[in-house]
Parts: C-alpha cells; structure tokens; sequence
C-alpha cells in the first residue's frame, strides 16, 4: 500500500496513437503526469488536444483499435498490465469516472433507485446487503432535492443538472482514491455548472479523493483544481500550480488562451484571438506544433520540440523561449 | 437621415408565443406552453442587442421570430417599423434580403452535399442574382470573413468548425444584409477560435454598419459585442439595458447571480444558484424567479412583477430591486447552502 | 397512456377503413362475375335478378355501402367453387396458418436471437464473420427453393420426414425450418444491429467506469434497451410470417390460407380471395397493434410521461 | 464542445462512389458487384448471348444433365429440361425478366414513393395525414399477399406482374422519405435557407432531396433483391409470369416434377435467385454501411 506521501498516481512516457501504423494519429505524447492523494488536478486543452483520451487511457476504456505504451501506475499498481478483469475490480471502488454527457448516461429503462442500488450492491464485496435507505443516502450527499421522490422517477424524469448529480453519486458512491471527471459541466447551464463542480470539493475535503478534471472551461478549473496542466495537440505544454500558472503564464499558448477569454470583470473588455488554427494530428510539424501561431517562436521552436524546463517550485514548461528565459 | 426621427431597426412589443401540447390524459385540456411572453425592446440601427439567458428562456424564439421561422401568438414585431408579420410574398422576399442569421452549430447550419461557393451564393441566387454575378463576389466574400478564396471548391467537412461559422457569415453578408440574427454563433467552439470570431463579427459590424441581435449564454461574451442586453428568465425578460450598466449594477437578483458567477475570479461557492428551473407546464405564481430568490416574499407569490425603471434606460421587473441594487442580502454564505 | 393507445386505435381503424375501400376497388377491376357464378345456359333474366340481388345495378358508392355492412358481418358472399359461405371457408383455414407462422416464429426468434447477440459481443471475430454470412445468405433463399430442397434431402434422399401433410408433429418440421430459417435471417441482423448500438451507447460507458460487471451491463443493460425496436419487428415479422406461409404452404401442401388464396386467385373465386386478405389483414394490424401498446409498456419514457 | 473537433460526417459531399469509398464502407463487394453486372449483361444481351432460343423445345434432348455429369453434352452445358429446352439460355431470359420487372418496380414504385413522401414530409398537415393513410393501408399487408390481391384483381402475366410489384412497392418509398423530410427540414441548413430566400419548392428539391437521395439509393439497392424473391415466388405460385415467358420461378416450379430424377431443373434456377438476391443485397449492405452507419433503414 501507498505511503501517505507517495503520489497516487504516476504516469509516465504514455503515447496513444491510431490509425494505420504507417500514418499515425498520434493523440497523446510523451505524457507524464504525477498525482498526489487528495489533490485536485485539472487538465485544460482544446478540442484535439487529447486530454479525453490520456483520461480513458487512465481509466482502460480507449477504443480496442488505439495502440498505448507507457506506464500508468495507481496506487503501486500497474494499470495497463491489469487484466480486464482485475482492471474492473478496480473501477467504481479504487478510481471511477463522471462522463461529459448526463442526458445519456443514465439507462432511460431503470429507476434511478435500480441503477443506484446496482451500483451499491457492486460496492459491498462479500455479498453484504445493501441497506435499503442507500440510494436516497447517495443521492441527499449530492444534495439532489426530494431524493425519495427520486429514486422512484425514471431518467426522463429529471433535468441534466439533475442527471448529473445523480451521475456524480453513482461515481462516488464507494468514496474511490481517484475520480475523474471528462468535461462534467459542458452540457449544462451556467447557473448548475458551479453547484457539480462544489460536489468535486467536496468529495476531496470528506473522503480524502484526488480529482482529475478535464475541461476546456478556464475558469473551472482556475476555481477548483490546485494544479493545472495545460495541453495542445497530443502534448502536456505546460504544468504547475493553478494560481501561478493563471498569474504567470510561462507558455505563450496558455498566455493566448489566456488572453482569448473574454473578461467580464474590465471596464472594457479585450480580446486578443490566437491566429490560425489546432495543427493536424496525423501531419505534426517537427518542431514545436503551437511554433506557426506562436508570436515569439525562434527558429529553434520550427526545427526541434521543446525540451521540459523548471520555471518554479513544481512548474515546468516546454517552451524553447521560456526556457531560455525569452518569453518571461 | 436624422436618427431621431426614423424608426429604430427593431421594434418588439408585447411579443408572445405558445406552443400547444397535446393533452396528456385522455379528456383533459390541451396544454400550452409558453415560450416567450410579452418581451418588449428595440435595436437602433448599427447598433447590437444581446440576449441573454439560459437554455429555456425562450431568447432563441424571440430569434426565431425576427427570422420568421415562427409567428407570434401575440405583440408585434417591427422592422424599420414595418410590421413583419404583415407582409405580401414579395415584401417578405424583400424583407429575407434585408436579415439574414448565424446559428450555433457550424456542423449543422451548412449543407454537407453543397461546395463552399455555392454555400455563399445561395442567398443571392435566391434573389435573383445571376449565377455568374454572383459567383464573382465569392473570392471577395471569403477574404472578408478571412478565409483563403481556394476554399470556394472545398466541402464543408473539409472545413474546422471556426472555419465553418466563417463561411457561415460570408454566407449571410452575401446579400449586404442590414441585420444579422447571431444565435449562440460562438458557443460551440474552441476558446481561442471563439475569439477570432468574436473579433470578426465586431469588425464586420464597424466596417458596414450591420445591426446585431446577440444571442448568448456567456455574459462576457454578450458584453464584448452588445451596446444594449436583455436578460430572460423563464420566457420573461426580467431586465433591460445598457450593456455595461445591467452587467456592472445588475438590478434583478438573477441577472445578479449570473454576474457573479461569471466573474472568473469569484472563488467557487460563493455564489450559490438554489434549486432547478421551475416546471413550464406549472410554473410558479407571482414572480417566476422567485423559488430561487434570496429577496422572495408573500409580495413576490403573490404579483407578478411589471417591468419598471430603474435607472437611466434601464428597466428590471422586481419587487425589491432598490434592496437587490444595494446588495442587501448576499449571493453568498449558508443561507445559500441548502440547495 | 390512455391518449397513446387511442391514437393507435383510430390509426388503425382508419387505415382498416382505406383498405376496405382498396379491397373494394380491386374487386370491381376484376369486372362482372356474373359469367362466373350463373351457368352459362342461364338467361337474361336470371342475370338480371343476380345483379339486382348482389347490388351490382346500382351506383358504386352505394355498392360500397353495402360491401362495408356485408363485410362488417363478416358475410362476403358465397364462393364460386365450394357453393359455402367465404369466410367460413377462410376461417377454417385459418388454423393451420397460425400454427405454422407461430413454430416459424419460434425457430426464428430461437435462431436469430442468439446469434445476433454473440455477433454484437464479438465484433471483427470469426463468429461475427459467419452470422453475417449465415444471415445474408438467409435473407437471399427463396422459402420455395430451401423449401425443395429440404424435401429432396429429407423426405426423398434420406426418407426422415413427411413431404407434406398436416395433422402429425412430424408434419411440422420440414415447413416450419424453411420458414423459420427464412425469418431467422433478418432477426439475427436486427438483434445484431440493436445490440450493437445499445453496447455503443453512453450509459454503457458509463456502467463500464462504474465497474458494473459485463454480465450485468450485457444482460441487464443493454439487452433490455435493444429489445424494445427488436419486440417491435418481430410484431412486424409476424405478419412477414404469414405473407411466407403462403409459398411454403404451396411447397408442403399445408391446408391454410395461403393455399386456399393461391388456389382462390387461379380459380377466379373472388369472395374468397377478398375474404383471405381482409382477414389476413385485420390479423397483421391487430397483431402490430399490440406490439405498439407492448412497446409502450416497456419503455417508461412512453408510460411514465 | 470538444466533440464538435473530429466529427466528420461520413459520406458527405464528392463524388458517390469516392465518398462511399472514404466514408469507412471498407472495399466494395466486387464478386457481389461482378455477378449484378453479368446479371445487367444477361438481361441486355439476350438473346444475342445464349446458345438456344429459351422456349425452343428439342425432343431430341430431354432431360440432359449437365456437361460434366454422366450422360452429359457440352452442346447443354447446364443440361436441359423435360422438353429439351437449354437451362443456360432459359437462366439468361429468366434473368432478363426479373430485371425488367424488379427495375421496374423500384424505379417507378420508387419515383411515385419518393414524390408521395416528400409531399407529406415537406407540406406536413391534411396532405400528410392522407397520404400517410394511404401508405399504411398499403404496408397493412404482407407484401406477397398485397401482391396477391393485386393479381387476383389484375391478372397474370409480364405487364401485369409490373404493375402489382409498382403497387406492393411505392409505400415503403414514401414512409422513408417522408420520416426523412421530417427530421431533414429540422436541420439548421434548411432553416437558414428559408431565412436565405429559397422558394420552398427550391428547398425541397436542393436541400432536402439531396439529402436524402442516400437513404433512398441504399433501400433501392437493397429493393432489387426483395422485387426479384417477389417476382419469382408469384411465378413458382403460378400466378406470375406465364409461359412461353420465362422466369426463375416458373422454372422452378416446371422442374419440381422431375426433381427426383434430374436435380438441375430445381437446383440451377434456385442457386441462381440466391445469387442475385446475394448479391444485390451485399452492394445494399456496403452502401449502407458508407451512408448509414448508425442503421436507421
């Protein structure tokens, strides 16, 4: 078993590539990442940048046809060695997973008593029985209102904010060491998205997990996580802690995205897009792939990919300019 | 032309609709349910309107409606004070050239069997535009909207989604439209394109005096493009005003909530949305805000709340919104808690 | 609910009444009957008073009209070659019919099923590879031909089973397994397609990274949700059933309707022609009627909303 | 939001066969291809291609089996038949027939659907609500006993036999097209061609049938093969085609008699249906993996 200062989660050189083996789609690259019990950590990129697939590549729900190397390790074990069986025994109790859409992801056929109660039953190794108030309990820890009242109704029944919450108190029914959670808040209104992302909150301060979130929402995860990665077309570009990294940028990719977000706090508000557009996969340029938007690439960032550079305590960044201290 | 004197370019007033339901039990009555009601605002000409809300708030019927995709169950809507829902063919076909639109989803709102210049050159050819004249506007076209004048034989699919609404608005500026109707136009893409965008419609707004009407659920994103912004709620609008006045001194407690929780910088918590969207098919009496309202008395139950001043051209519809202006009770803390 | 399955009804009446009307039309094309059933030595006058006695003199709506009441009593009329009442004749018939669609169904749903779902379990496997060929070539064999070709190996090459007849369990087996091969086809290519996009859909994903045991996301799950368009089409094959009873009946010299029309249709006996499709039809649309309300049963998005 | 990047609609624009080719539809079917073609070439040709007049009776040579079995000819190669006649020219005519009436079938029954449904998809209301009626009334049947009853009104015969396969068939065309037209006209591109200026008859015919002109091609395909099991039970019931015509069916039927003593005269007309039938329904099926993935039809 972990010691309490060992990290929980330790992934390291993980590629992900499909398509044909001569003309790769390479979706994640060279990604290392480290995670500490109870830490909340968040991963933002855009569309294509591969955070969803580096997350089902945690959690071995990639695609059969997807070809992995590497190593992830929870907890002391090795996950992509695992059997599918022993890689299901882990899921739902040691690590488990919220998905993107709630309209979908419940079974419109069953209660969500059923589905809670299956879902608990799972939980109790040994054949203990499950107590019969267990599903409205889950569902009062998600503050879901009328939880009576909601085991009874269908899926149908419920709004997405709804669903999700009921989604989120499935995935934690069973306390696990890790939860991730692929874009929890992007179906949903605004006024719903911050009541999820408390639920993540407060899932680290009662039950002591560590929260993955990926999102392309900035301010999510500038509000929730205490650490950031940030990544762009297959590769971890830029990491540290959340404060730092949104004060002091480091990569000029998180400085654009940064400053392409409009602010409603300024008296007058500012854009500054990123020029171009996210490289193709499958035709990488040999360099740095953000080097044709970038506003300070050098020669170097065209011809060579970036080699990782300390910035600070626990912030690294793979950056030709910011390692030579250029782009500061 | 003295723009006092000549109508505004848009004129809502009193607009409604409702969509029957049918009934659900065997002799009961059919239901109806409401979408947009009584929503009242003008846009000047050159000018932008933005609409904001969240999903079920009926901004996207009001679209619909300026569009004349759907006709109102009540009100009238005018256009340069013409009364759109009074028109012949003809004028209706006049009247197609003058707004055109730009919806949500660039995966969507192009034919996927349709090359890119003829995507662009629908709408002129629909108006009688010869194929020949108008197929010489499209490299113009594209380079206003920033893409290369090759991609007029590409297929849509060939195309990244900001790419798409780039072609979307060459698409709709074809036929040198007075306004244009921007349905959630940014929503679905990528941060750093949704910024280009934005860009490009603020641009194309200056450079040929185009009217807006903004739709859009990211107040900051309404803000950067509107002058002026209405704030629905439920089908209701429940404020109405400059831009930069509603989103700085909101006077309803839920155009209050949204702000503070659009604030990139208010720590997570501290602004708390109580409870779910009442139900459409009965919603609550008196002021529909008020199962989620802080400031909600036995007034609140009770009347619905009109629309009133509230300062200079900015009106809200609150029993309490000198209290909600001067923040009487906080969005924040445990009185909040149990949501 | 209730709202639901009035629709349903009153779909169904209407379209039990336009085919009335088509029955009707098609009835008058075949043109006067009147050489048909009165001998030929028969005078003038007793084809007068036949006419007048069928209604045949007066003007078509009013021939409708009595048609429809006459239909609604089920009388439609005498048949040419047996001198007995049509639909009599019909119903008698109508036994074997149903006995023979039900085993079909039977082999096919106990063929089809299994199949579908190992196919959709496997995808890419050598057993996926062989229910696609075993399907395909099942949805090309023509009942009549297999149904040859059983009896040439089965009752000829190697005397197991009876050619044709109908009474013993015996008599069963060669029929129903053409048929029911036949039918298994597009079962195994539903069920495989269903399941198939039930295992795809997002709940899966999600009971996947709940740790839900495959047993129970494959059974509970997923194939509770593809059942419900596959409970759909097999109301639907049913009444394919019934339509390919007739040709295997054909093959096997099985007594019921199918045969009956056949042997109706090139003897020119039109009462029973009208009357084997009309209630054929009233069979096939009561049967997809309860589908429909099965259908609505099962899915708590339709009952519960 | 993120799923908006990779989404690539398959089939989408180019030319058919390159936009199948791209779309995932793997290789096309070519043995399946092949024997649709040498089908089209046999109904064309003829005549011009078989070794005997199909209905030319030769008692000379009765029952000869196949040239590779004993007491075989090469003159026969796929022997002959109770009155002599060659089976090779007979499949060539008989594949001639169920051709020409299963093309037919689709073509007009698929030109009357397609109008039909895209009348009541497009104009929604009273002419729906009729329209659709109608269909149901047509589909409330099983299609061979629809046909049926359509013969028993009509009668036999090549003409005729066309006429009840347009009939059985149209119906299943305009349901198609009609659930098309519904879910196509709510799609944002045809919104905004409305908001563009469009006529709706220009919609219609621009947008909205081009979209889905796919559906309907793959259902056409996958139709041939259903018109010809249609054509050649009626035959084999003898309510079909009728000699000195020749079908599969009806071939089949003749050659039943002298199954236990010459195998080929049921054997040959058979494997040639399962051929076709095959092989037209492998093209659908490639066809609707290209533009159906998800498996509506």
């Amino acid at each position: 078993m972990t010691l309490p200062n060992e990290p929980l989660l330790v992934v390291r050189g993980l590629n992900i590539e499909f398509g044909p083996p001569e003309r790769p789609v390479r979706a994640v690259a060279d990604a290392d990442l480290t995670l500490a019990p109870g830490e909340i950590l968040g991963i933002a990129g855009e569309s294509g940048s591969g955070k969803t697939t580096l997350c089902s590549a945690i959690m071995r729900t990639l695609p059969r046809s997807a070809r992995v190397s590497g190593r992830v390790e929870f907890a002391g074990k090795e996950l992509l060695s695992l059997s599918e069986r022993e890689m299901a025994r882990l899921r739902g109790r040691d690590l488990s997973m919220v998905l993107q859409n709630p309209m979908t992801s419940l079974d419109p056929l069953y209660t969500i008593g059923n589905q809670l109660e299956e879902v608990l039953r799972e939980r109790r190794r040994g054949g203990a029985e499950v107590r019969p108030g267990g599903a409205v309990e889950v569902l009062r820890r998600v503050h879901l209102t009328a939880p009576e009242l909601r085991v009874r109704q269908y899926p149908h029944q419920l709004s997405g904010g709804m669903r999700q919450r009921v989604l989120v108190g499935m995935a934690t029914a069973a306390a696990p060491r890790l939860l991730i959670a692929d874009e929890p808040t992007t179906a949903l209104d605004a006024s719903i998205q911050d009541e999820i992302l408390i639920l993540f909150r407060e899932l680290r301060d009662t039950a002591g997990s560590a929260v993955v979130i990926v999102t392309h929402d900035l301010s999510a995860i500038r509000r929730l996580s205490d650490r950031v990665i940030i990544m762009y077309a297959g590769r971890i570009v830029e990491e540290g802690p959340t404060a730092e990294v949104f004060r002091a940028p480091r990569h000029p990719y998180t400085r654009a995205l940064l400053g392409s977000l409009p602010r409603i706090e300024d008296e007058e508000v500012v854009l500054q897009p990123i020029p171009g557009q996210v490289p193709d996969l499958a035709r990488l340029p040999p360099g740095c792939a953000f080097a044709a938007r970038c506003p300070v690439a050098l020669d170097a960032c065209r011809a060579e990919r970036p080699q990782e550079s300390t910035v600070g305590e626990r912030h690294r960044v793979f950056c030709w300019q910011a390692a030579a201290g250029g782009a500061a | 032309m003295n723009p006092d004197t000549s109508p505004p370019m848009v004129e809502a007033v009193g607009l409604t609709k409702t969509f029957a339901l049918p009934a659900t039990t065997l002799f009961g009555k059919a239901r109806s349910v409401t979408a947009a009601v009584d929503v009242s605002f003008r846009i000047p000409r050159g000018r932008t309107f933005g609409f904001v809300g969240e999903s079920g708030s009926g901004k996207s019927t009001v679209a619909k409606m300026l569009l004349k995709l759907e006709a109102p169950s009540a009100g009238r809507l005018l256009v340069e004070g013409e009364d759109i829902f009074a028109q012949t063919p003809a004028e209706e076909l006049a009247y197609r050239r003058k707004v055109q639109a730009v919806f949500q989803d660039p995966y969507g709102s192009l034919s996927p069997r349709m090359r890119a210049d003829r995507i662009i050159t629908e709408p002129l050819r629909a108006h009688g535009v010869s194929r020949r004249e108008a197929e010489d506007r499209v490299p113009d076209l594209l380079r206003l909207v920033g893409l290369p004048p090759e991609s007029a034989r590409k297929y849509p699919h060939e195309f990244s989604g900001g790419q798409r609404q780039r072609l979307a608005i060459a698409r709709a500026l074809s036929v040198d439209p007075q306004l244009l109707v921007l349905d959630e136009p940014v929503s679905a893409l990528d941060v750093s394109v949704r910024a280009q965008v934005l860009t490009l419609l603020r641009e194309m707004q200056q450079r040929l005096g185009l009217t807006y009407l903004f739709i859009g659920h990211d107040l900051a994103v309404v803000r950067y493009l509107s002058d002026t912004v209405g704030v629905m709620y439920f089908g209701r609008m429940v404020e109405l005003g400059p831009a930069r006045l509603v989103l700085r001194h909101p006077a309803h407690p839920y155009t209050r909530r949204l702000v503070a929780l659009a604030a990139g910088d208010a720590p997570l918590g501290a602004v708390r949305m109580q409870g779910e969207l009442p139900n459409p098919l009965s919603p609550p009496s008196g002021c529909l805000f008020r199962t989620r309202c802080p400031y909600a008395d036995a007034t609140c139950a009770a009347r619905l709340p009109e629309m009133r001043p509230v300062g200079p051209d900015h009106l809200a519809a609150c029993h309490h919104h000198e209290a909600v202006a001067a923040g009487t009770k906080a969005e924040t803390g445990p009185l909040l808690q149990e949501a | 609910m209730a709202r639901f399955i009035l629709t349903r009804l009153g779909q169904t009446l209407v379209t039990l009444a336009l085919l009335t009307i088509l029955i009707f039309v098609l009835a008058r094309l075949t043109g006067d009957p009147t050489p048909l059933v009165l001998p030929s030595e028969a005078t003038e006058a007793d084809r007068a008073f036949f006419r007048e006695q069928y209604g045949l003199d007066r003007p078509i709506h009013e021939q409708y009209v009595v048609f429809l009441r006459n239909v609604l009593h089920g009388d439609f009329g005498i048949s040419f070659r047996y001198r007995e009442p049509a639909f009599n004749l019909v119903l008698m018939a109508i036994g074997p019919t149903l006995q023979l669609a039900g085993v079909s169904m039977l082999v096919a749903v106990m063929l089809g099923l299994p199949l579908g779902i190992a196919a959709a379990l496997r995808p890419g496997s050598w057993l996926a590879a062989a229910v696609r060929a075993y399907a395909s070539f099942g949805q090309a064999v023509p009942t009549f031909w297999s149904g040859l070709m059983l009896i040439f190996l089965f009752a000829i090459t190697l005397p197991l089973l009876p050619s044709s007849g109908y009474g013993e369990v015996e008599n069963f087996v060669l029929p129903a397994v053409t048929l029911g091969f036949y039918a298994s086809a597009s079962v195994t290519m539903l069920t495989w397609a269903n399941m198939t996009e039930a295992l795809r859909s997002d709940f899966v994903q999600m009971e996947r990274v709940l740790g839900i045991p495959r047993r129970l996301i494959v059974l509970k799950h997923a194939l509770r949700n593809a059942s419900l368009p596959i409970v759909t089409y097999l109301g639907l094959q049913f009444g394919l059933l019934l339509g390919g009873a007739v040709v295997t009946e054909r093959v096997f010299a099985w007594p019921g309707v199918g045969q009956m029309l056949v042997d109706a249709i090139l003897n020119r006996d039109y009462p029973v022609v009208q009357a084997a499709v009309m209630l054929t039809a009233v069979l096939v649309m009561t049967i997809n009627l309860a589908v429909d309300l099965l259908y609505a049963v099962l899915d708590p998005r339709v009952s519960r909303s | 939001m993120s799923a908006t990047a990779e989404e690539r609609p398959a089939g989408a624009g180019g030319l058919l066969g390159a936009r199948l080719w791209r779309s995932g539809a793997g290789r096309p079917p070519l043995l399946a291809t092949a024997i649709c073609l040498l089908m089209v070439v046999a109904a064309l040709g003829g005549g011009a291609i078989a070794p005997y007049v199909p209905d030319e009776a030769d008692f000379t040579a009765i029952l000869v089996p196949p040239a590779w079995a004993e007491g075989g000819s090469l003159a026969h190669l796929l022997g002959t038949d109770q009155l002599g006649r060659d089976m090779l020219s007979r499949l060539i005519a008989g594949a001639r027939i169920s051709l020409l009436t299963a093309g037919a079938a689709v073509l007009a029954g698929g030109t009357i659907g397609v109008t039909l449904g895209l009348a009541a998809g497009y104009l929604g209301g009273v002419v729906e609500a009729v329209i659709m009626r109608i269909v149901d009334a047509f589909l409330a049947l099983p299609f061979i006993l629809m046909a049926l009853a359509f013969v028993a009104a009509l009668g036999t015969g090549v003409g005729n036999i066309i006429l009840v396969m347009v009939l059985t068939n149209w119906a299943r065309y305009a349901r198609l097209v009609r659930s098309e037209v519904v879910s196509i006209k709510k799609r944002d591109f045809v919104l905004l061609a409305r908001v563009a200026g469009l006529r709706p008859w220009q919609i219609a015919l621009r947008h909205i049938l081009p979209n889905a002109l796919t559906s309907i091609l793959v259902l056409a395909v996958l139709d041939v093969g259903r018109a010809i099991i249609l054509e050649s039970s009626l035959s084999f019931l003898g309510v079909g085609i009728q000699p000195p015509d020749v079908s599969w069916g009806l071939a089949l039927a003749e050659g039943r008699t002298y199954m236990t003593v010459a195998w080929w005269l049921t054997v040959w007309p058979g494997l040639a249906i399962v051929l076709a039938v095959m092989s037209f329904n492998a093209l659908g099926d490639w066809m609707k993996a290209g533009f159906d993935p998800r498996g509506r039809l």
